[in-house]
């Protein structure tokens, strides 16, 4: 077999590659124009009412990410078995934002920690790396940090609309989010410094809560009950 | 390919002059000698790069493990810990570092050696500021990695700056922490204590070390972090109204009921 | 220093909220399985790189014992110790590498050992060359590093034609040293070989493939020194009188005393 | 202790390592100026009739070297035991230059390599790295390098001047040294890159003597004593 | 026809490119120095009293503005119908300069956001592309979200003026901006990194209003009209 | 109209811009691949007999650009009339790639330089700038510097196929095209980078006659008819 | 006249070169030191009681200061007087540092702006080009903006130490310098870059008024006074 | 006097520095064209029957060289005395260029090394640094080492065209030159890399000499007069 075949065998290789990238950046396109259409309705947690209609936006944020899942599944299907790791730099970004909505929505209607498992339950997603396509451990803790950053912005405007529990309750969430993130040891550079990040929001809840303290306006009910 | 015949050898013009031949024994053999002590080189600085790496790794997880203090329990146990972690690695890797380097000149090695060394000087700093308060010194660095007289891993002053350089990173980080879990004391004590390593490293006259200029740069702007994270103390304490300090005295007593008073 | 004083965590103000005791018992673990899951990866990531280091310096040294090569007799000898050399990295750094990848996406652990497997194919290729002429493909490399269908270390077609464009750097030197040697036909032959290797690699549309693209510029110029190599070749052998010719027969077929007969 | 008196003594380590690294860099000027004049006697074998003086001109090369010795001695004093490493960046070069020198002296004297031992001889300069400051085997084996360059171009002038015969004998002691450093694993990127390059030294004495072969100018005598 | 004479024509070609770019530098530069100037009165609102000349300010400004419509005409009949994308990059940063002082002075004076034509307008230079020498969408867009840059700044200094209803309305109008922003699928590179940094201008702003809130300081009129 | 609508038409526009960019990469990417065959075809004349299917060779190569002129065609439909200069980054390279190829067809069949207007004409693409796409000058003369680099490469390798006429032509014509753009006045910078290296390449091409001139293998009949 | 002597000519002009930039060196080196001195004694301000020490760290900083006045008259005696601009490379980043030192003892005396010549008074150098060795006013202008930074800094640690007035003296102070700066038609690449970071001190500074103004800490004395 | 007066001072120091800026481009643009005339002049002798032309050549390279003198007269009526130093960056490459020429000249008409002053003369140029504008030593010193690169092409061609002479006293004139700048202990860089060129110049003129003497091609008349 001379060199010409064998290497136009190599393009081939080469080509399919391209072609396979290029489809999945076609779908991460539309995977990104769904995540800015749920992210665009979940801001409006920060107007002035927003607090008042968690749940309707809520509704309205799960329908239109459910129409991310098929985007998913039909990603995951382009994934050869074992080829994970090759592309994900393709849908990380993608990934950890669709990780940060998740747990933004999971927070909103039940104040928990949304699990691993809690956000690949949504994205109808896998959560182990043996399934080939899935949700990366690194994406799902990315997208917490995002959650951190996002909630310090919450209780900064949830103040504004008169509501002084919320930031309390915040706080608590955050600090334990901040708990568990200290049990890391990070080696990855951006995690590392996302994971810097979250000290600032930790920082900035905790100015929050202390300007409501001093101003008597933590509402008592909610240190007992709680 | 097939291009290139397994006859590549049989060449039409023979050489003109026969080297293999003529090869001079004695010159053979001194170059063999070479070839050895190269590779003996070689092979050891693989071992220390190998060495510096584990190091590294380690001295990493024990600065990730100290910044989970939270107060003065679990300070005594996690620098307990941390301490523990580091005497390993002292006992273990330095120790085979440490007598890869015996008869040789260390500095033949210290690139091969120097990134776990400052991330050590960095765990080994971090842990010393956080549990006595003070900054490790060069001497005690040093006796830390000498095993007897014959036996250690030499500490380059110039490497020791390096590793405290860094140290003020994570300061900084203390200090954030800090200032979340609402410690004043701390987040003003690590201050000063940041702007004085800070001063210190400033005030010398470095010559060429480009590499510690640039961690000053970024040690810098640690501090100002930090300084705006006081400022940031600062200004929110000064709020309280005069009234209130009796309550903050309170306050400071751990009471836990304080803030009901006003409401 | 003197400065941050032991008590520094004996904060004035308490924190207004307690983490530590408030801590989901749950989320913890949660957060501690993580903690494992990622340095499981960073350990093995670290024990790949040490692996492919071995099989750098291995591969690097098999380079260097290929280009001993004198003529057909060493030529034997050298690429038998050079086989028995890579199936010794073969049979140990590489097996081990592949169990490390067993049950993990290899991508995954790519970079840490794409240096190693650069190399290797470096010298695996050139060794193929040396003793059979031709130009190692794709399969027989993986098929090198697949002891059975679960255990193996699997070879991208990147990596393969990133290792063969260091090979045409190595089929430079060989062919330089030709020229030294009076070894006419295998310069000839090497830079017939040569430039059909650089032509196939710039033939395919790499897309966005930075390092390859590179590799491929110091290729060419491998190539142009080649070429040069065989122009001063081909310009001196030019000068002999055409009536030379038949001397030049007798000169093909080893006669040493040629040279007498036209003093 | 306070924090200010650790660091001047700190800084007096510093300025104590920069006083001698300036005092290094004086005594390296020195050696580096005598070594131009060593190269300035020397360069006169390229000469016309340069091949006719070698005898002189290797007396004064070598008088003129001898200054080098004591030069040599002062450096040496000034480094610690143990820390030869630390500063010969600063006389890297120049002792590359100086093993080239002598051993360019050694062939045009004597027709044979000049070992490690020998060069050092000439320097009076260790060869062993137990004895601290040392003629080290890498800056040893750079000067032979620069040996097969000087030699390619002295055969090339010789045959310019009239001289056949030398260029037969620097081609049998070039090809020698080829011969020696193939049995080196060189990792060290600029020896490796020199090494290289005595691949077109080789390549061009080859030509040379391939040149006086055609022409039938290789004398007889010659290649029957060999 | 020799060589000689086909190249000159070539260095015709080429000297036509060179001697055209010279006349637009200077043009440029022209309307560099009028930018500065009317950017030098729009910087007065962030002083003590500034906010209480807001008319004035903006009439001057103006007037100095209508210098740079002669210099932008003049630029537009130096660039041939066809070739404005070939010097843009000579004017880009200036556009987007002037794009914003248009912005700003329209914020100042109606509180309204400046559209693309009202942008034009002001300029007197054409939106559409169709023109040749227009104001491109991506320089006016850039303009804006140096715009909202601006007004973060102007929050903060019209508290310490002692203004507390315009960083409320300052807060809305970023808002909707970003709202705006939001819905764009940015791929161009230097504007997407400004609308990242949108992120902390709104963030900011929104912090200022937290203050005046948990401080009582939003005045109460306001609230009630929204 | 709300705020909604209006940065949707600016999403309009700015979508215009990347769909069309999209649309443009991938025409650029099958010149590319074509233009790579003409190349692999080209390259064979560096072969032992390449030079003597010369004519064969072109044929093939000429075939196989035809392809080109239906892309460029296709290309050029995209590009509205004055948008030339907005995305001719996409193409340049590739432009000026063809540039090569058809000026070393040229060369090949004729031993002639291909003026401006030659290559226009094989690739069936207009030259003047009026024209909104076309063959730039720039484009072309940096085809023309790399014609020089490969007949530099192509001197060398025909002495070696022991073609000793064809270096001698080359040189003539090289000389004539170094005559030509040092009559340039280029300020372009990657140009004049390319027109540096056009000395080495003539300062080559002088070596290769010099060595056969020497050698007495300039076949006579020329050095006469000159 | 040989060639020999001609050259030895030519070495005595680079060695009077380098050998003066030897001298410079040194006495470069040893205002650094002293420099560097002066900046420790007056970083103290940002320390806790450091501005109630103002008077006293600033006559300690002139006093060692008044050590460099000699060490710049040893300088500018080593200058030949139109050579000036040969050498400055050498202490253009020392001066610009002194011009620092000199402005911030000055604003921390009497916090006005210290001139061109009350800085040349100060350092005991002539500021005109005429005098040969003089205080440039690009590196004046380049201390004045590292003044900026600093007192950016002041103003926060003030705030720290309890003290709110100099905040807001600084920030007219600054805003000031700013309105100066801007007049300027910045081109020399390194000053613009300075003084687009004196855009972020300012805003800093601002900030911290705001903050001031915002929990009524902004003295009520000054804000009658202005 | 206020900050804005102030500030204009600092300005019109500035503006003056950028104004003679642009007029210095301006008159080193004439020279740099004026230079490429002489050159394209002076390049014929590498033509064919150039060297039977040399006297012709040199006349008219003369004669255009002799509007440079103008040119350099009106550029250093444009430098204040004491500021040569300052500007000389612009105009340094351009007078390297000319000692080039110069010298080059100077050796075909007398086969002599050009010395400081001769070049000097030629440019009707001072050669002293107390005189402001002048020929600095390292641009003369820069120039003779283009002449040297220039004459290794020069010997090629010259045995391309027939003529066995001129490279011999080629040689001969590099040699010496090579001789002298051994002598000289560079510092600076630039001028240090281009004298490590000078190694490879000398080389591949040995190398032509070397091809002539064993062809026995070198004219018995040289060897015997020498
Ligand atoms: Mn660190
Ligand atoms: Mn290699």
């Amino acid at each position: 077999m001379d060199l010409a075949t064998v290497f136009a065998q190599y393009q081939n290789l080469l080509d399919a590659d391209q072609d396979l990238r290029e489809e999945i950046r076609l779908i991460v396109r539309e995977l990104d124009t769904t995540g800015r259409e749920v992210s665009l309705i979940l801001q409006q947690i920060h107007q002035e009412d927003g607090l008042n209609q968690i749940g309707e936006l809520c509704t309205r944020a799960k329908l239109t990410l459910s129409k991310a899942n098929e985007q998913f599944s039909k990603l995951a299907s382009k994934i050869p078995p074992n080829q994970y790791f090759r592309f994900n730099d393709h849908w990380r970004y993608v990934m950890q934002r669709y990780s940060f909505l998740c747990a933004l929505i999971f927070f909103l209607e039940s104040e928990k920690l949304a699990l691993h498992s809690d956000v690949g339950k949504l994205l109808e997603v896998s959560i182990k790396e043996e399934d080939g396509f899935h949700l990366d451990v690194e994406d799902y803790l990315s997208g917490l940090l995002q959650l951190a950053s996002e909630l310090s912005r919450l209780a900064v405007n949830s103040v504004t609309a008169g509501n002084y529990d919320l930031p309390i309750r915040i706080s608590r969430f955050v600090s334990e989010l901040n708990g568990g993130f200290r049990l890391l040891n990070l080696k990855n550079d951006s995690l590392r410094k996302r994971f810097d990040a979250l000290k600032y929001d930790v920082k900035k809840i905790e100015e929050v809560v202390y300007d409501l303290s001093i101003r008597g306006l933590r509402s008592r009910s909610l240190t007992i009950t709680k | 390919m097939e291009t290139a015949p397994p006859k590549i050898l049989a060449s039409v013009a023979t050489p003109l002059i026969e080297p293999e031949e003529s090869f001079d024994p004695d010159i053979q053999s001194f170059f063999s000698d070479c070839s050895k002590k190269l590779d003996t080189h070689h092979d050891r600085y693989e071992r220390v790069v190998k060495l510096s790496r584990d190091i590294t790794i380690e001295s990493k997880r024990v600065i990730f493990l100290l910044h989970r203090v939270q107060d003065e329990t679990s300070k005594m146990k996690i620098c307990n810990e941390a301490e523990g972690k580091l005497q390993v690695v002292i006992n273990s890797s330095w120790n085979r570092l440490a007598k890869e380097l015996v008869g040789q000149d260390h500095h033949h090695y210290l690139r091969a050696y120097s990134p776990g060394l400052q991330e050590f000087i960095e765990a080994i700093s971090f842990l010393q500021f956080l549990r006595d308060g003070n900054l490790i010194n060069l001497e005690e660095v040093q006796s830390r990695l000498t095993y007897s007289e014959e036996l250690k891993v030499p500490v380059p002053v110039y490497e020791y700056l390096l590793g405290i350089a860094d140290l003020t990173g994570e300061l900084m980080r203390l200090c954030i922490n800090a200032v979340g879990r609402g410690e004043t004391q701390l987040v003003f004590n690590t201050c000063m204590s940041l702007r004085k390593i800070h001063e210190a490293l400033s005030s010398l006259n470095l010559g060429f070390q480009r590499e510690l200029k640039r961690k000053l740069q970024v040690s810098r702007q640690s501090l100002q972090k930090v300084e705006t994270a006081c400022y940031t103390v600062q200004v929110r304490g000064s709020e309280i109204p005069k009234e209130l300090l009796a309550a903050k005295a309170v306050l400071s007593d751990d009471n836990p009921t304080w803030n009901e008073e006003y409401d």
